[in-house]
């Protein structure tokens, strides 16, 4: 049944975040910005919010909730919308334990989700991105050949969230041969694995209070339990398309903050004699916004729902995903615009959101539902 | 629950009406060539088929909700042709603006009858407070002046729900929507207008000189004007919550009927719209063609949630002309898209693409053209009122 | 040296086209596109300016000035101005003979250049576009098999201006293997050879006043000295380019059509208690159809100059084809928009621009320089 | 004659800025990193390259004219580091505004000085009518009371040239530009603004508090107001006729590296941009590049052509706006669109393609936004003046 309303719960969760975003998020989130860090007070208060628990059963220290892309989706919009680096950061954890519970083995289940029930923050991260211009994932090249039992894993990662502390990393490698998503299989890699090199942070356009690192894995030995999803793999397809939905969400909670931002602003800004709002060319810039936010919501919240019903995702989640990339890049661009010579300068938040938009824009395997 | 899954009755009903419309197709070019011409109510190939109304039974609480549900039937009639929508007893603009704006005892008399609707006027294009035509109480009477144009259906429909003023000074508060039926002495219709497409449909211009109607006739019934301004207004307005986004879904099943039909001729060529890789790894063609379905994808998702709010009785202002803003500029990037990605093929009328791509121009424009369902999303989102914002 | 002035003799032929365009197009373009023909007395008329036959050496029983895609150029967007479609009709002579005059051997030249010095108007055509989905010049799938000291051709065509009265059609043809360009060949068919099936006019969106057809090429048996520029053939790309430079000015001449009809209609037309070219989302669209007609024009000429003189404009017509198609769709588009319901009745020209636009956006092979 | 070729003599001016613009990108990160850090005049590794002005004798009239060279020169320059523009000498926006607007006295005067152009005010954007600043004459001296702020190279000029009026009462008309040297009590420069990008910039403010220049600092000496109400204001506006363009031409430079490094990334992974084929036989990557570089190409046109109007003394304010309105856009979607190309890879400040990203952002905004153009554009082709569109 075709249905745009959340349910009680959900709406009780989304107004906490909402609430949490503008008391936690805002107000560190250009400082976390200039100095290109996340504060660990932050992290742990967003921990106790519970968000990576939660969905995992009770059997593994979890609080047994049931598994819901859509909820996430309806949290990480709000977390977004408070400020995307700061909630990617805090939802890092989930980057590498939603994959475990939808994909993993049971084995896996019951080693590495327990991690995740404890009271203090736990990195773990995923490792997609490599560092070749005009990476798609189709074109992966970190490689895992057999070797007896196990693996061998050669190549190079880049984006990996909170790598700096991640005490796993959930690594994409092409697993058998050919092309396409057939071809590729994830591998969990200790942090301290014989091979693994862990770059000093990257510097980044923007998402930059979110710390990244390069990988380079020199024939990792990795054994046959290290293979997601165990001796049947996975479909890599449910892993991206679950990435793209998120980032579909979380650039919508992105284009949101622009167009609230930019409201009040136009109205109290004068030229002309008048408020720049009043203006057509700013006025149909400011509907556009919502226009377009509204639609890259809903193509999100249509991939998230049909990931929660197992569905293919795969067409959903892409046009979700390529869809928000586009036109938040034209609402964070229009922002600037309308704040004119005050949305160049550090003081607003709009050249930050400008660069986050950019830079999120490009980015995959580096949130998930 | 946030759902986007059809249920078993949904496609039952989606499939019937698209057999009916892949009838209407057939004759698509005919009254494409033939202007003015009208289609039959039942095309001798659909006779035998089930009445879709009978499908409307025994739907629960757990199907789609009726308002969702009329949108996604209207784009299936569409994309079967236009033309469909030109058939009695669908009914017309006018009978949604009977439906939101008429009494019950009202919508009961004229349930029977196809209603168009005028707002426009020589004069006013997107702006109906300049609305000239004018409602003077006689007696028991009625007596309506003016002239209309663009009247959609004009000359097939049985009656018209039309604005004028009962008092010009008022503005907007002044505007009352009347129903004349046809046949009233007075009520002439003039002529109808040659167009781009949509030639099936009927466009005609009215005039009505000394056009006398019962009383009863005012929809709603409220003959006087409002203190608080505007509201005699938005309460005509209200009669386009549901018409908006339905005009948006009336282009939209027309743009997907391009989609299927250029992906179907690209498999002709051996190219194939696979999902799932990135930019690097895509042909033109098909980055294109997949930017053109997130359009169509995410402007019927807008149509289906205002039409949702107004099935849970939510105010959808906004998000009704957010569907008829996105909706109307879709369809164009679609037709256009579509027929720059079959190059040459595409502009041939041997093909319906063609007219498919000038039929839904008509989408932003008719019903409150872009500019205006930007003005008045714009005014919601700033807290402006109509003076503040023009 | 970088100059954007037109010589003194150039001046003065746009002056004449001008005013010709105004004087003679405009006036029958309607109805020349609702009854889809072009008037003999029209052609004759435009035949009488010489358009053909200047720029033919006199040898050849031309005029004798100077060859100058430029000029062409100057010439083809105050036609387009007036009408494309009347446009495209009368300078379909010179498709077939500027072909000859820069490619053809001097053999071809003797043989074909005179019929274009006569008094009346002839018709002689050009034949690139297949009826096939996404057709683009490199998949040409007609071939033309070497047989004995000839060829044999067959394939079928589409969109061949005045295919209905031409008395030759230059066919463009897979001669060699391999893909791309230098597989690429062109051959003199006359109307009358065997195998050569020419349908009935073809019904278009738009450009209904240019008659076109359809091609069938059922295994036409022609001698070696049909294969244009002789044994050494031809570079495909000299064609092609030629033709994308007149699509690009032609298109700008449109564009200009709209945006100039757009601005008195928005000035006249009142709404809301003022001229709607007061409300900045108007005023701006029609500062942006005259910023983008500027720039397709500059591209335009900077092909048509590469042309001139002699270099391979390969990239520069592809860049001003592909933008002229992009930006005059949006401004035809505007177009219709800016008149509302008046842009949707065919009272007003910006229909018939609309459609011409789409339809000019996707031809190529139909107009040279 | 119409053409687009470039002269030997052009080519070798061009190539001698490109190779002292190559040396300076090898300090750009530096000085994005490290901001308000000003370069020096001379890169040690550039100290011994001829000079480029001697490069300007024994050009002819065979070569492309002066004003259309500078804005290739422009570009060249920022080809390799927005920073370049940051030199003594090379001139600032104020330099043409002196001699624009300045008597060949003052252009004498002071044409060793790098001249800053101080307009915008806290209160009014790209609304210079809207000045706050004043200007009152006391004997032989003005007396200048009021603030700029986004003064570009606000604090490396040796100078300023400002807006203020000399009446209020009289708008536009009553706007005089002034040049006011470093140094003159009551000149205060008072803070640098932290940007998005172009940090070698120094973008300051300024205050002026009871600030007494000579009554010869009144650029063009003209000190009554002209009757015919924005005359005086067009005479102003006039300093702009070639800085628009120039603005543009910057922020293209800037675009051209982002181009030229695209390309040689995709080259590292085998994809090669070649031209001829059509979207049917293109990859996505490929066509997205050749739309950007077309955007590219256009601008770059406008640019051209607006200066070539000015070295043939012809008007042109329209076209100015047209270049500076076109650049602002594209600049942005060249930028943005190379880093969707190259991906991740694009926004790893390993490479300057993301700093590109934020430098050229300014293009759009200072020395009057998109929209003012725009504005500028509409009135010239409607035929309004500034009060009927506002």
């Amino acid at each position: 049944m075709i249905s745009f309303g959340p349910t009680e719960e959900q709406s009780v969760a989304r107004e906490a975040m909402r609430e949490f975003a503008t008391r936690a998020m805002r107000p560190i989130a250009r400082e976390c910005d200039e100095t290109a860090s996340v504060p660990e007070k932050f992290l742990q208060s967003v921990w106790e919010l519970g968000l990576t628990a939660t969905q995992i059963p009770e059997a593994y220290g979890g609080a047994g909730e049931a598994r819901s892309p859509v909820t996430n989706a309806l949290v990480l919009e709000e977390l977004a919308y408070g400020d995307v680096s700061l909630a990617l950061a805090a939802l890092t954890p989930s980057l590498f334990a939603n994959v475990i519970l939808d994909l993993g083995s049971e084995e896996q289940k019951q080693a590495y989700l327990p991690l995740f029930g404890g009271e203090r923050f736990h990195a773990a991260s995923l490792a997609m991105i490599e560092p070749s211009p005009a990476f798609d994932v189709l074109s992966t090249r970190t490689a895992a050949e057999p070797k007896g039992e196990g693996f061998v894993l050669s190549g190079r990662k880049s984006f990996v969230p909170l790598g700096d502390r991640a005490s796993h990393f959930l690594v994409v490698a092409r697993g058998g041969a050919g092309f396409g998503f057939d071809a590729l299989d994830a591998f969990i890699v200790p942090r301290d694995a014989q091979g693994l090199t862990i770059a000093e942070p990257e510097k980044n356009l923007g998402l930059r209070a979110l710390t990244t690192v390069g990988l380079v894995l020199d024939r990792v030995e990795l054994p046959a339990a290290a293979r997601l999803g165990g001796e049947r793999g996975i479909d890599a397809r449910r892993l991206v398309n679950a990435s793209r939905a998120a980032l579909a969400i979380a650039l919508t909670g992105l284009a949101r903050a622009v167009s609230e931002y930019c409201i009040p602003y136009a109205k109290d800004r004068v030229a002309f004699g008048e408020a720049i709002a009043k203006k057509q060319a700013i006025a149909f810039g400011l509907a556009d916004m919502r226009i377009e936010t509204d639609a890259m919501r809903h193509l999100a919240w249509k991939a998230a729902s049909q990931l929660e019903h197992g569905l293919d995702a795969t067409k959903s989640a892409q046009l979700a995903r390529d869809y928000a990339a586009e036109e938040c890049m034209k609402i964070a661009d229009n922002g600037v615009q309308v704040l004119g010579g005050h949305g160049y300068i550090r003081e607003h938040p709009v050249e930050m959101w400008y660069r986050n938009a950019r830079t999120l824009g490009v980015l995959e395997g580096t949130v998930t539902l | 629950m946030i759902d986007f899954e059809l249920t078993p009755k949904d496609r039952e009903l989606l499939e019937a009406i698209r057999r009916e419309a892949l009838v209407a197709r057939g004759y698509a070019r005919h009254y494409d060539e033939n202007e003015h011409e009208f289609p039959p109510d039942e095309l001798p190939e659909a006779k035998d088929f089930p009445s879709v109304f009978s499908l409307f039974a025994g739907r629960g609480k757990e199907d789609t909700g009726m308002g969702v549900m009329s949108m996604l039937l209207t784009a299936g009639q569409t994309w079967g042709d236009y033309s469909v929508r030109m058939r009695r007893g669908k009914g017309g603009l006018g009978n949604a603006a009977l439906r939101a704006a008429g009494t019950l005892a009202q919508q009961e008399k004229w349930k029977d009858l196809t209603l168009a609707m005028a707002i426009t006027e020589p004069g006013c294009g997107s702006d109906p407070s300049a609305v000239q035509m004018t409602a003077v109480l006689d007696g028991e009477e009625w007596v309506l002046n003016g002239e209309k144009i663009f009247v959609t259906t004009g000359c097939r429909a049985d009656g018209v729900v039309v604005w004028a003023t009962i008092d010009k000074a008022a503005g907007r508060a002044g505007i009352k929507s009347f129903l004349v039926e046809k046949g009233t002495p007075g009520f002439i219709v003039a002529h109808k207008e040659k167009k781009l497409g949509i030639r099936a449909d009927d466009t005609a211009a009215y005039v009505f000189k000394d056009c006398r109607i019962p009383r009863a006739n005012l929809l709603g019934g409220e003959e006087t004007i409002p203190k608080a301004g505007s509201g005699g207004f938005r309460g005509v307005m209200k009669t386009f919550n549901m018409t908006r986004p339905a005009v948006a879904a009336i282009g939209l099943g027309i743009a997907e009927a391009a989609l299927d039909f250029t992906r179907d001729q690209l498999r002709e060529v051996g190219i194939e719209i696979e999902y799932g890789g990135g930019m690097g790894s895509q042909s033109a063609v098909v980055r294109r063609f997949q930017r053109l379905e997130a359009l169509y994808e995410a402007a019927m998702l807008t149509v289906l949630h205002a039409a949702y709010l107004s099935d849970h009785a939510k105010p959808n202002n906004t998000e009704a002309s957010i569907a008829k803003a996105k909706g109307g500029s879709a369809v164009r990037e679609i037709t256009q898209g579509c027929i720059e990605i079959l190059g040459p093929l595409g502009v041939s009328r041997d093909h319906l693409l063609e007219k498919w791509f000038r039929d839904v121009r008509i989408t932003d424009i008719y019903e409150g053209t872009g500019q205006i369902q930007r003005l008045i999303i714009a005014r919601d989102i700033l807290g402006y009122s109509s003076a503040q914002l023009r």
